[in-house]
């Protein structure tokens, strides 16, 4: 049992703190507000400089063999800088699975990409109908002669038009899911980009009659559900110290805010109700740091642990992150409630991903459904 | 003791729908509900108050004398039930029910005479100057300073969070005419030219990313002193009344159920991969739909006391406190319905002039805005902590 | 559309606040939480001669013919006293059951031993295994040569020994529920009485081969469930004045504790914390008020309606009490939780009907099935 | 970073199982199941101080030289976690907890020599007289005196909400030796033998119906000067000292665990109808489940920080406000798992000598009074509005 860092981890906490710390300035946000990318291509060479985009990847495939904690040290600095190059879905979700799913040959073929950073991913899953049923897939792979056909529609694809390819899911005959991978432009296949909320940029997909080659699909055939289980938990618990770093960011802000901020001739931190306000926004803080610390000490657990620590921790930190979001801003008085301050974006970014995979009502079910309590999921 | 309406009432009622019929055109319609910001801009808002004045229902709360349509509290229920159900635009409250009152109430005849008309045929649009940089709850403590020269005030300063200041050619504004011991006692009531030289105005866009509010320059701005309400430095006790008025705004009921059928409706279609079949949906939804039939109840026994000759009295900061959060339990119920396509954001303004929509339906468009600029409801118009220490002292006597 | 007492009503009021003022002292109750009876007979008779027991009753069974907002009027104040005669067992839930399902000479027999006070009833319906499913009811009543024998276990019957005769639901043949008039002391029936959480007693029934007359079975056989469903959605709206004149009566004192109670020097009520909570108890109990009155109203509304308004009421009233009994507790500090003081009783009472014909969550579901929303209940 | 204990930690751990298996009677364990109130009664408690005395755990946070076993903070971790889950008595903490620690940090050597194996034994019962009626949260107001006469002191006053005084040989006791300006300045720490004449106790019932707390008086009750630990006037020190000891309550959430457990076991039996299948409940046990999980996540790290010789500090106070909330929604939960069976009430305690319960399964019992008397836990030991109170000072520094 021990919770301390080991000094790698200190000094990857180190470089993380210090390249957000310098970089994701508001200025920089503003630039990036605008940008048809959404994210800076010359960071994102950065990141494969400084070995964060090999993190995960074993080191048989050209990275560095890390874990679900280093991956946390990292989302959680991304948090506190409202980062919005694609590491979530190109490292944290698009590596895992092709780790998870793919031929040696494809792993061989597209991890190093990854690592070097030439190139990026996206997860396209969501369906509008399926809402948060990670099994719940209407769109369809069908066998041609020359290998596959997909046919389908699917929401909130993040960082779809920065992608190289699309790992897109899809129902084959037998009731199993494939990942496939599309490459970006392909016939068929319509994106409809836009602003993501809280920054960086997302799309919706359609294809239509999309025709890809026998070894577009990720493995060997067998059903990619029990993967995408755990890369999905992986990615909660990534998502949970995003969340984290973010924030901690907002209390940081209202606490020097309300300390400032004069009304009726004293500080408006000087009244007991803002007072407690913010003691139990820093108890939910320190109560998400927890639940996102366990998750990824559970990431590699046999499944129901790990997926009720995912669960868990999604509900919880999507509570309590919902708590300090409103309240931040609740505090900031009308400045909160304007783009005239970074606490907006903060907020923003917390609600964009609050149900990515399921907000927290999906996820008590989940964790009560895998915890034998009979419930729907 | 009974809930039902007279005959009378309800032959209203059904003039009340007959005139919504005729006049509520679609794209007043369409317009209202995708208009994620509170009031509706100036050519949906104002056609609609154009029609209502036409038909003599300009100003509800308004004395006979100058317009009103002489209705009993029962008829303005029935008559704002109505409209909340039918999704009228909403029209901007700062003319006839923010400075129409305080100029019926203690603004000259010649004032009466010029402006009570032009509010009411919506010649005029208005804007509300009270809020400073630094004196938002706090409003006492306001800076703007009208210095007399003659037979004007010059005026210098800020105001800020003014709704409409960009549409309005009108502004009644508190500002400080002298120093006095008491804050609250050097403050006076004026009304102000928007054309005037030396006032600009600044964009303030809401986290929701609409352009409703503004922050409003006075640079040696010269007011004619005949714009001043009533007596100098009586100004705060003109201001308070509006307030009153504001937090007691009597009738949200309807409103907060139009909200929440919207919300309904999309829980109930494909658009959300119908997001009811979440018992955790289902239920919220009708927990809040429970605080609303508590709400509208409240509102009747109001109602029923103001009908009987009594005064509600204090309960109205009780009413604004829970309309605000019932207003945010509905917008948060609307970004959760909606789910993952709470991801898209559409900069464009208005929505409702968006001809194509790119890939997600029209109706999810105002959610996120909504929900984003609902935080506002218990910031403005008097912070919700702040009415709760109104009602601890005032209600409770505390 | 109005909301005003009429002058009867108003009588009725100031009557029954009189009575209650003057008889339910706290000495009083310190007797009766000893009475073996757990109320006084004495004060029944009073009761009767106020015309109280015939409220509900038809004028051609001897009654009054008065509707739920009297029932309301009388159950607020005596929520104020912490009453326990046994009102709601006999009036509002034995003669409202007479009424809906008796036959005419049921109604002629029993109703006016009601109003003068001769016939004190209850009724059992509650059983573990049901939970708060109104339908769900495995006592059984199969017919016999001479009538009938009732056989199954009744849970939480409120004033069960001081009734004269026990209205028991059992399944009849067919599905159908019956309810059964059954005397106390018949044979079979063993009753386990104790005292009742915040006042009053109650028992839990047993009934074994119980044999009763053919004209037991209240009305024509037909099945009793619409009706019961009726009664116990006019009970839950009597339950509710109950509430709000128990709510009314924390926050009254509660205020007044906070007012004269000094912590570091100055009275607790100047926290600007306490303030807020006591401001949220007065909005609190504001809006059980109001639900407690609609309920009233909707009484005799078309079922869905009236049902919705029923189980609105129940569910926010319930979730309101509880907020507003815990802070009660809460402001009064180590005082509150002590039997020392008064306020401990009427928590107790709040708590203890909380769940009678179902808690705040299970009425909020019922509300959303009711409203076509595809809940369970 | 990794949550698995050692091999010496597990086979620690085993060596825990095994001793509670031998020392464990079923009596016992379905005595501590039985009680409502925070500690068990005398009888079972101190059984099982004996047990653990016998085996040289009697102690677990004191120094070895005056018997403690020398634990790593792991191991005590180890040791709570296995009794929580075992279910073993709640020993009451006045001795071994809170007056033995101050006597070893600020007690004579006689005091330390006399006391401290009387405590260990079992043979000594304490309780603690710190409030006052009047002095709850606001400590340093107490007025209890303190008269010095010679070799004496001479103690008039009054304690409450004072813990098992009715089973104590012995009470800790603030009280005035001074009238200072700064009120903190004149307590001093006293040492009572509960035989003294001129000390009486009066029961208070709980809400709960459970006697566990009295008042005591104390008239003209004379108590040697040698009786003081450490300095006069320096008490509130000592006594801080034994507060930050009481919150910072370190390994909570084995027990919580352990509650939630019972809560759940009969949410999933026919004594209460499987609540389990409410949905409401299901999802309420899940949300209190993360909710401990959390909790332990934040033991576990502030125990990391410990065995790396780190010092937790304030964080103490969060852990108790999230405890005592955390342990209300257990018995919350309990409440509405047992349905309509909460209208039982046994008035007969304790209640674990109970033979036959009339028709009611004997593990709903406690669940009605466990809640009622766990009103308290946001109530002693400081307030959760102090609790926060005191995190916005400390732990944010507002």
């Amino acid at each position: 049992m021990d919770l301390t860092l080991s000094d790698e981890q200190r000094l990857l906490r180190e470089s993380a703190d210090r390249f957000v710390n310098e970089t994701y300035t508001a200025d920089h946000r503003r630039m990036i507000a605008n940008d048809p990318l959404g994210f800076s291509m010359d960071i994102w060479k950065q990141f494969a400089d400084l070995g964060w985009l090999a993190l995960p990847i074993a080191e048989a495939h050209g990275g560095l063999g890390g874990g679900a904690i280093e991956i946390g040290i990292l989302m959680e600095a991304f948090g506190r800088g409202l980062v919005t190059e694609p590491y979530l879905s190109t490292v944290v979700i698009g590596a895992s699975l092709i780790s998870a799913c793919g031929t040696e040959t494809q792993k061989q073929a597209l991890l190093p990409k990854i690592a070097d950073g030439s190139l990026i991913l996206t997860f396209a899953h969501s369906e509008r109908q399926a809402r948060y049923d990670l099994a719940k897939v209407a769109t369809t792979a069908k066998r041609t002669p020359d290998g596959w056909r997909i046919d389908g529609q699917k929401i909130a694809v993040l960082d779809g038009n920065a992608a190289g390819q699309i790992i897109v899911s899809a129902h084959i005959d037998g009731g199993k899911i494939g990942l496939f991978m599309v490459p970006q432009g392909a016939a068929g296949l319509t994106s409809r980009d836009f602003p993501r909320l809280g920054g960086g940029r997302a799309c919706h997909l359609e294809l239509r009659d999309v025709q890809l080659p026998a070894d577009a699909l990720l493995g060997d055939g067998s059903d990619a559900l029990p993967a995408l289980e755990v890369v999905v938990d992986r990615a909660m618990a990534a998502l949970g110290a995003e969340a984290v770093g973010i924030m901690q960011t907002l209390l940081d802000q209202t606490l020097e805010y309300t300390k400032i901020r004069k009304q009726f001739g004293r500080p408006l931190s000087a009244n007991q109700v803002i007072r407690h306000r913010l003691a139990d926004m820093a108890m939910q803080c320190d109560e998400a740091r927890s639940m996102a610390l366990r998750a990824a000490l559970m990431a590699d657990a046999e499944p129901v642990a790990r997926s009720r620590a995912a669960s868990g921790a999604k509900a919880k930190i999507g509570k309590c992150a919902r708590f300090v979001a409103e309240q931040s801003v609740q505090l900031h008085g009308a400045m909160g409630v304007t783009e005239e301050l970074d606490i907006g974006s903060y907020f923003k970014r917390l609600l964009a991903f609050e149900t990515l995979f399921g907000g927290s009502a999906h996820h008590y079910r989940r964790h009560a459904a895998l915890g034998g309590r009979g419930v729907h999921v | 003791m009974d809930l039902t309406f007279s005959a009378e009432e309800r032959a209203f009622e059904q003039e009340v729908r007959d005139f919504i019929v005729v006049n509520l055109t679609p794209e007043m319609k369409r317009a209202t509900a995708l208009t994620p910001s509170v009031f509706s801009d100036p050519d949906i808002g104002m056609a609609w108050q154009r029609a209502l004045h036409k038909k003599g229902w300009g100003a509800p709360g308004w004395p006979v004398e100058y317009g009103g349509p002489d209705w009993t509290p029962a008829q303005r229920w029935i008559f704002e039930a109505e409209c909340a159900r039918a999704g009228v635009p909403n029209v901007n409250v700062m003319g006839v029910k923010m400075v129409g009152p305080v100029i019926i109430g203690f603004g000259s005849l010649e004032q009466r005479n010029f402006y009570l008309p032009r509010i009411l045929s919506g010649e005029d649009y208005w804007c509300q100057g009270y809020s400073e940089p630094g004196s938002g709850s706090d409003l006492a403590s306001l800076k703007t300073r009208a210095v007399r020269d003659g037979d004007d005030y010059i005026i210098n300063g800020t105001k800020i969070w003014t709704t409409h200041a960009h549409h309005a050619n009108r502004m009644f504004a508190l500002v400080r005419t002298n120093e006095t011991e008491r804050q609250q006692d050097g403050i006076s009531f004026i009304l102000i030219d928007m054309k005037t030289p030396g006032i600009t105005t600044r964009p303030i866009l809401t986290i929701g990313g609409d352009h409703e509010v503004n922050q409003v320059f006075f640079d040696d701005v010269r007011v004619p002193v005949a714009n001043r309400v009533g007596e100098e430095g009586k100004g705060w006790t003109y201001g308070k009344y509006l307030l009153e008025f504001e937090r007691g705004s009597g009738i949200a009921s309807a409103k907060l159920r139009d909200a929440l059928k919207t919300v309904s409706s999309l829980a109930e279609s494909d658009a959300t991969g119908r997001a009811i079949g979440d018992p955790d949906i289902a239920v919220r939804m009708s927990e809040i739909e429970v605080d609303i039939d508590a709400l509208e109840m409240t509102e009747l026994r109001v109602l029923s006391a103001l009908q009987t000759g009594q005064n509600p009295g204090a309960v109205s900061s009780l009413l604004k406190l829970r309309v605000s959060e019932i207003r945010q339990a509905v917008t948060r119920l609307g970004v959760d319905v909606i789910g993952n396509d709470r991801l898209y954001v559409e900069p464009m303004r208005p929505l409702y002039r968006l001809n194509e929509v790119p890939g997600i339906p029209e109706e999810l468009l105002p959610v996120v805005p909504e929900y984003l600029n609902g935080r506002a409801y218990t910031i403005f118009g008097g912070s919700s902590e702040i009415q709760r220490d109104i009602v601890a002292k005032m209600v409770l006597g505390l």
